[in-house]
């Protein structure tokens, strides 16, 4: 009971004790969702495992051989009706979280766009050996663990990776994706409030992996247009030579931006892993008899 | 042939059904245990096959299963495997009734029967590799080769087994470990012959499809 | 150890109905099993190659003609049948072959929807179509 | 052409006094014990009577001894991994740098999945399940030691690359591209797939030969459902291992293909594709987390009845959960990488059948609860460790179906979130009920019981411990930390894991009461000594001496019903029956001692060193020698021996006056 009861209040001091920087402090509709989502799912189950947990402790001690007032029923062993009972408590109770997860799962599916009134920005998001590549396609600027955003905006990711997977985090943002070689994912996010969001990668990829860490800088949208304008006056460009060197293993790599980025070059970020007709490729392989 | 009702009718009333009537006699213990064994090989195959169906279409720019395959080849290395399990068969039918003569025979036609099947893999690979369409080429044609390969050397233990067992036969005559040991190497082979007809199907037949 | 008429290893060919009387049955079992496989395997090579058969079919007509293949070597080479001492063998074929399904179609569907959905824009696959 | 591969003297990292004192304090203590061992002329005994039995219970205590061993070198990972992030916050680096820091959770992980909970759970299988099947032995006894010998060379394999070498540096999954020669050039991924794959043939041989053992070889009388509840959980975890195992062994040798032969199954180009591993892992690996957890089940719905001296309620709901959660294990690993990319329906679609599986172990749970209802317990050791389980196990079995629903698991995934969670249902399942087994059964293997008051403060050590150790972990989770950090930049992280560093330690403190419970209790012996049945039991184990003579039972008992024990019991109370004085003995056959899984074992272990180090030509000596091995054994002519009818009724003899006594 009581280590019941200590967990409960565990997960609960996180909750309330303002941890901030984490899943329980949402930032953006996505991850608001979520964790309205992990509560409604926590309460349920709790409202079935809580009992269970007093009912075991509580058994047990009644029960104990000392206890004279316990009455021994050496014969209980089977009970048809307990035994509907024992299959069907479980069975509701995930009758309603399955619920929730299959309908949670459409809603909140990485590739669904954000309905918004705001025109997504885009971002191509590389992983490399250990840092993060941010490409503004449409701004024609990048960034290197470091990310802004506009704040009220949906972010439209494409991700893919230099060579070992990764995967794409902000938990005050919401949901993680992995980043694969010769792959595109997507995600959507969004940041409503401006403010200062940790990203990493969830998904261990080797030495530098701890360092793999960058900021989200969400800001009001003309903040956003000025910073896209100063970055656009320093730095040098990303093109294949510069890519070159930056895709070399590095850790602890320290923010810094790009003047410009030369076209087609995530592409050619993904395509450099593949070497053509992959299964990839094949969305419809549609089977055609060869003529004789 | 109603096995079940033939059975029956030798059976005593005081008799506890099978699954009462104590430790089954080793014979039966031993088949069975091959016969899981043999079902978990069909699993390791199935990841195989599931990994090339997965990579099937993976060429790489490489060559594809239509420019590679030959369906005469295929068609005749099927042929050795269905006619070894026959005769693997008559092997069988031969020990049970303790023939000596048709036992040696018909486990010199299938061991043959098998060797000839092997060869003509060898001779495909080889000729793959020649043209530049080995295992490292692509994706596809890892699968193929591991896939198929796997069946072939299962084959080929196939073929050390049965030529073990007939050095036993020869040394020690045919008693009760010896014909359950020839069991379970029937029982192998012919499930070997099961794989093979998924990888003729799946590899050989709808690889040459598109 | 108790001697049991009525539960078989699978392949068992002592088991088959009338063994003691020669092995002339055993031999006709083989055969007919022999004769049923060459027709099946085929036909499964003349579907693949006709050109009579709507294209769409074939992949499931070939997977028909295997299945069948596989049960005609079930019965009559490795002698599994419905049985009451046949019982367990066929038991774990079932979770066998349950299994071999679930790992061939589900990896097979879930890498499809993955694939699927990591396609590359269209312009990028043209590109990497022609290195 | 190097005669030696790869392996030169860097191999062994002389400048890594971490490593290099560990290897060396375990190569002392090996010296020390087998130099104990030859001086005092032990070596033919434990040839003669141990490394070439084929008898299930030394097997079984075999695999046991090997999981502790085990569980001692996955404890010390577990600490320096603990100590390691007590420490490195913000800029601080702690004192293991990553790329022993990777090796480190890389290593704990596969040790204590495969070679401790596996071999532990094995073993208690080997020990039990032939006692409660009434009959002499496994299916195939000379196969179930190669099996051992197969999965100690796994071990062996592992710990040898602690000195020569490393270990993998990929985590104890080895996803590629990560785990491929490209990104891993160095020889850790080798040990791992070799390890692996040696103790995994062992797994499968262990898996069919129980198979066999509980389907075909039960006491006269005994229907399936008869059987007790250890031995259904048993089949249903060896039917996992023998549809499961297969599977990883080809996903392994796909990569090995990758890494040896330049194929591109796993590889980034040539239309290789790493998403395939990771499919085709989480096919083994989601059964195997049931391999390692039903066994468990069957040992708790053992020791709750026994204790609470009821039959188990519900006998037939818990076999019919039994079979539905070794079925369902099968229809969920997708879970396992929800946040690949897949569609709303795949993942909605596998979200609920994981969740599907809580319904059957719920009603598991609820019938441990109603067997204690009404019932009398003794709270001796075994069942204060079920209680535990069964408070702390609905907690981990909940933050796994939170994880169940797909957007929940979009935030938790490779969290501390996750890794709380399967500690939560491992410790609070699967190392609970090995250690409510090994109190259960001991007085059965040794003669002997365990000192019941060490065992509590060791119980009660490990129970508080675990809380302190893992509950910060859910909480850290949720604030945002993923696992597999050598070290991080949030600094208020930090409490937390100091709280989890001292969790471990009252873990430590747990374990340290564990040693000192055996060691009391071999000291104590004689005050200690039990009979047949310590505990009124109710199974057939508990119908012979403890420990069992070789042959178990002088005769196979006749079974009528399911407690076949129990009920006889209550039957001679009522009848007044007693054994007749003189019975008669029938001389009995038992399987002969064999060295084939030793030998086996030896060139397993030549083959798997060579082939990591690409010493080909070893390899291949190694190769022909199983081979051989193989042949001779199938060429030997006496398979049994016979044990004398009047050795036999001298030791019922001997056993009746001690029973009377
Ligand atoms: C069976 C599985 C198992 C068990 C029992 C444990 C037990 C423990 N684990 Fe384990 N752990 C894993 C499986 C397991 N772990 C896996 C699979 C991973 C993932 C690896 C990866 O990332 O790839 C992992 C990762 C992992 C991490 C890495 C987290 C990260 O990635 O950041 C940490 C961190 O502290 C940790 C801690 C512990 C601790 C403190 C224990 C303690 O509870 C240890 C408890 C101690 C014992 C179990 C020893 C007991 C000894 C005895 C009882 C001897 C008794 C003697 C006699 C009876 C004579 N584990
Ligand atoms: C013994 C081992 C074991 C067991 C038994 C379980 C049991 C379960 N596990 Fe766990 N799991 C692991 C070991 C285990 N797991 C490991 C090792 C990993 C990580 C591997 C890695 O990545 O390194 C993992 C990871 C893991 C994930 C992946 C998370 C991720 O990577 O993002 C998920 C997600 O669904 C999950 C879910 C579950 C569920 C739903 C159960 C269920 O079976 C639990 C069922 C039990 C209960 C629910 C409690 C009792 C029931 C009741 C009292 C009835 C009423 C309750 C309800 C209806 C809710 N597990
Ligand atoms: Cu991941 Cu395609
Ligand atoms: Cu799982």
């Amino acid at each position: 009971m009581r280590y019941g009861l200590l967990a409960v209040v565990l997960i609960g001091a996180a909750t309330l004790g303002g941890c901030s920087d984490g899943v329980l402090d949402p930032k953006g509709p996505i991850a608001l969702a979520e964790r309205q989502i992990l509560f409604n799912a926590l309460g349920i189950m709790l409202a079935i495992v809580i009992p269970v947990i007093v009912a075991t402790l509580g058994v047990g001690f009644w029960f104990r051989a000392s206890n004279k007032r316990a009455r021994y029923r050496p014969n209980f062993a089977y009970s048809g009706r307990l035994e509907m009972l024992v299959w069907s408590i479980p069975a509701m109770t995930v009758f309603l979280v399955g619920g929730v997860a299959w309908v949670g799962s459409h809603e909140l599916n990485p590739r669904k766009p954000i309905e918004s009134a705001v025109k997504p920005l885009r971002v191509q998001v590389a992983s490399l050996d250990w840092k993060w590549l941010f490409i503004y396609p449409d701004e024609g600027v990048a960034s290197v663990n470091y990310l802004a955003i506009p704040a009220g905006t949906p972010v439209s990711f494409e991700l893919t990776s230099s060579g070992v997977m990764n995967s794409f985090f902000v938990p005050q943002l919401g949901s993680q994706i992995y980043t694969m070689a010769g792959m595109v994912t997507r995600l959507h996010l969004q940041a409503d409030q401006p403010g200062s969001y940790r990203g990493m990668s969830a998904q261990y990829s080797g030495e530098g992996f701890a360092d793999m860490t960058f900021n989200v800088e969400a800001v009001a949208p003309d903040k956003f247009s000025e910073w896209v304008d100063a970055t656009r006056s320093v730095g040098v460009e990303l093109n294949g030579t510069t890519y070159a060197e930056l895709a070399k293993p590095s850790t602890k790599v320290a923010p810094f931006t790009y003047r410009a980025v030369a076209p087609g070059l995530f592409d050619s970020i993904i395509v450099s892993e593949m070497q053509s007709d992959d299964a990839m490729c094949r969305k419809n392989p549609t089977s055609m008899r060869a003529e004789k | 042939m109603n096995i079940a009702v033939a059975v029956d009718e030798g059976r005593h009333e005081a008799r506890p059904s099978a699954s009462e009537a104590g430790p089954a006699t080793k014979r039966i213990v031993v088949g069975y245990g091959f016969w899981v064994f043999l079902l978990s090989d069909i699993v390791m195959f199935s990841a195989f096959f599931a990994a090339y169906a997965v990579l099937a279409h993976a060429t790489a720019g490489g060559p594809s299963g239509v420019q590679l395959f030959s369906q005469p080849s295929v068609a005749i290395e099927t042929g050795c495997l269905l006619a070894s399990s026959y005769t693997c068969g008559l092997m069988s039918l031969a020990i049970g009734s303790r023939r000596f003569g048709v036992t040696y025979l018909a486990a010199l036609v299938t061991f043959l029967l098998g060797a000839a099947f092997l060869a003509l893999e060898v001779r495909e690979f080889m000729g793959m590799i020649a043209v530049g369409a080995g295992p490292q080429r692509s994706a596809f044609l890892s699968a193929f080769f591991t896939l198929v390969g796997c069946h072939g050397l299962h084959v080929a233990a196939g073929l050390v087994w049965l030529a073990v067992m007939m050095a036993q036969v020869a040394i020690k005559g045919i008693n009760a470990t010896v014909e359950r040991r020839l069991l379970c190497f029937s029982l192998f082979w012919h499930a070997l012959d099961i794989v093979w007809v998924w990888l003729f199907t799946v590899v050989y037949l709808m690889g040459v499809l598109s | 150890m108790t001697d049991m008429q009525y539960d078989r290893a699978p392949g068992d060919a002592s088991a088959l109905p009338d063994v003691e009387q020669g092995t002339s049955s055993g031999l006709l079992v083989y055969t007919i099993g022999l004769a049923l496989a060459v027709v099946l395997t085929a036909m499964s090579f003349w579907v693949a190659n006709t050109s009579l058969l709507w294209i769409g079919g074939v992949s499931l007509g070939l997977t028909v003609l295997a299945i069948a293949q596989m049960g005609i070597h079930l019965v009559f080479f490795l002698h599994v049948t419905t049985g009451p001492d046949n019982t367990n063998n066929v038991m774990a074929l079932a979770f066998g072959v349950l299994i071999v399904v679930l790992v061939v179609v589900g990896s097979l569907l879930i890498m499809a929807d993955l694939n699927d959905n990591m396609m590359l824009p269209a312009e990028l696959m043209n590109l990497h179509m022609q290195r | 052409m190097n005669l030696l591969g790869k392996l030169d003297w860097s191999a062994i990292p002389l400048d890594q006094p971490i490593i290099m004192g560990a290897t060396g304090g375990m190569v002392l203590v090996i010296a020390v014990v087998l130099g104990w061992i030859t001086l005092k002329g032990y070596v033919p005994y434990l040839w003669h009577e141990w490394i070439t039995s084929v008898d299930h219970k030394r097997i079984g205590i075999m695999y046991i001894i090997l999981a502790l061993i085990m569980l001692l070198r996955g404890f010390a990972d577990a600490l320096m991994m603990r100590g390691q992030q007590a420490v490195a916050a913000g800029g601080a680096q702690g004192y293991l740098p990553p790329e022993h820091f990777d090796q480190i959770f890389s290593a704990h992980g596969t040790i204590m999945i495969f070679f401790m909970a596996m071999p532990f759970v094995i073993g208690m299988m080997n020990f039990a399940v032939p006692l409660q099947l009434g009959v002499r032995d496994m299916a195939f006894p000379t196969l179930n030691s190669v099996a051992l010998g197969l999965t100690a060379s796994g071990i062996l394999l592992t710990n040898v690359s602690l000195g020569v070498g490393e270990f993998a540096k990929t985590g104890w999954v080895a996803y590629p591209p990560l785990s491929e020669l490209q990104y891993s050039p160095g020889v850790g991924v080798d040990y791992y797939l070799w390890a692996l794959q040696i103790s995994g043939v062992g797994t499968l041989m262990t898996g069919i030969n129980f198979v066999a053992t509980i389907l075909k070889t039960r006491a006269p009388g005994m229907s399936l459902m008869r059987m007790p509840v250890f031995c259904w959980t048993s089949l249903a975890a060896n039917l996992l291992i023998v549809a499961a195992f297969p599977v990883l062994t080809a996903t392994f040798a796909m990569l090995l293909l990758d890494r040896y032969l330049g194929f591109h199954f796993f590889t980034t180009d040539a239309g290789g594709n790493p998403m395939m591993y990771i499919n085709l892992f989480w096919v083994w690996g989601h059964p195997e987390v049931y391999i390692l957890v039903l066994p468990a089940f069957g040992i708790f719905s053992e020791v709750v009845s026994t204790f609470s001296g009821k039959p188990l309620f519900g006998y037939r709901s818990m076999v019919a959960a039994t079979m539905a959660i070794c079925v369902l294990s099968f229809f969920v690993w997708l879970h396992h990488f929800f946040t690949m990319g897949a569609s709303a329906n795949v993942n909605g679609f596998f979200g609920v059948m994981t969740m599907i599986i809580a319904v059957p172990t719920g009603v598991k749970v609820f019938n441990w609860l109603f067997t204690m209802y009404g019932g009398r317990i003794r709270f001796t050791v075994p069942i204060l460790w079920s209680i535990g389980f069964m408070v702390t196990f609905v907690i981990g079995g909940m933050t796994g179906v939170l994880m169940a629903v797909p957007p929940a698991d979009f935030q938790l995934h490779n969290s501390l979130f996750l890794i709380a969670h399967f500690h939560n249902v491992i410790i609070g399942g699967t190392v609970f009920g090995l250690m409510a087994g090994y109190n259960y059964w001991f007085p059965k293997a040794f003669g002997f019981k365990l000192d019941e008051r060490w065992g509590r403060v060791s119980f009660w050590c490990w129970l508080i411990g675990f809380y302190v150790a893992f509950m910060p972990l859910y909480a850290l989770g949720l604030m945002g930390m993923t696992r597999r950090m050598q070290h991080y930049d949030v600094a208020s992280w930090q409490p937390w894991l100091v709280v989890a560093a001292v969790g471990v330690a009252i873990i430590l403190v747990g374990i340290v009461a564990q040693v000192i419970q055996l060691v009391v209790s071999i000291r104590n012996r004689e005050q200690l000594k039990v009979t047949a049945d310590p505990w009124n039991g109710r199974t057939l184990e508990w119908a012979t001496a403890s420990p069992p003579p070789a042959w178990n039972f002088a005769a196979l008992p006749q079974v009528a019903d399911l407690d076949a024990l129990w009920n006889r019991k209550q039957r001679e109370r009522t009848q007044q029956t007693q054994a007749p004085k003189d019975r008669k003995f029938d001389p009995i056959e038992m399987p002969k001692n064999s060295a084939t899984g030793f030998i086996t074992a030896f060139f397993a272990v030549v083959t798997g060193f060579a082939m990591i180090w690409h010493i080909w030509w070893m390899a291949g000596l190694g190769a022909i020698g199983i081979f051989l091995t193989m042949l001779a054994f199938a060429f030997r002519d006496e398979e049994e021996v016979e044990i004398p009818a009047e050795q036999i009724a001298r030791f019922e003899q001997a056993h009746q006056a001690e029973i009377t006594a």
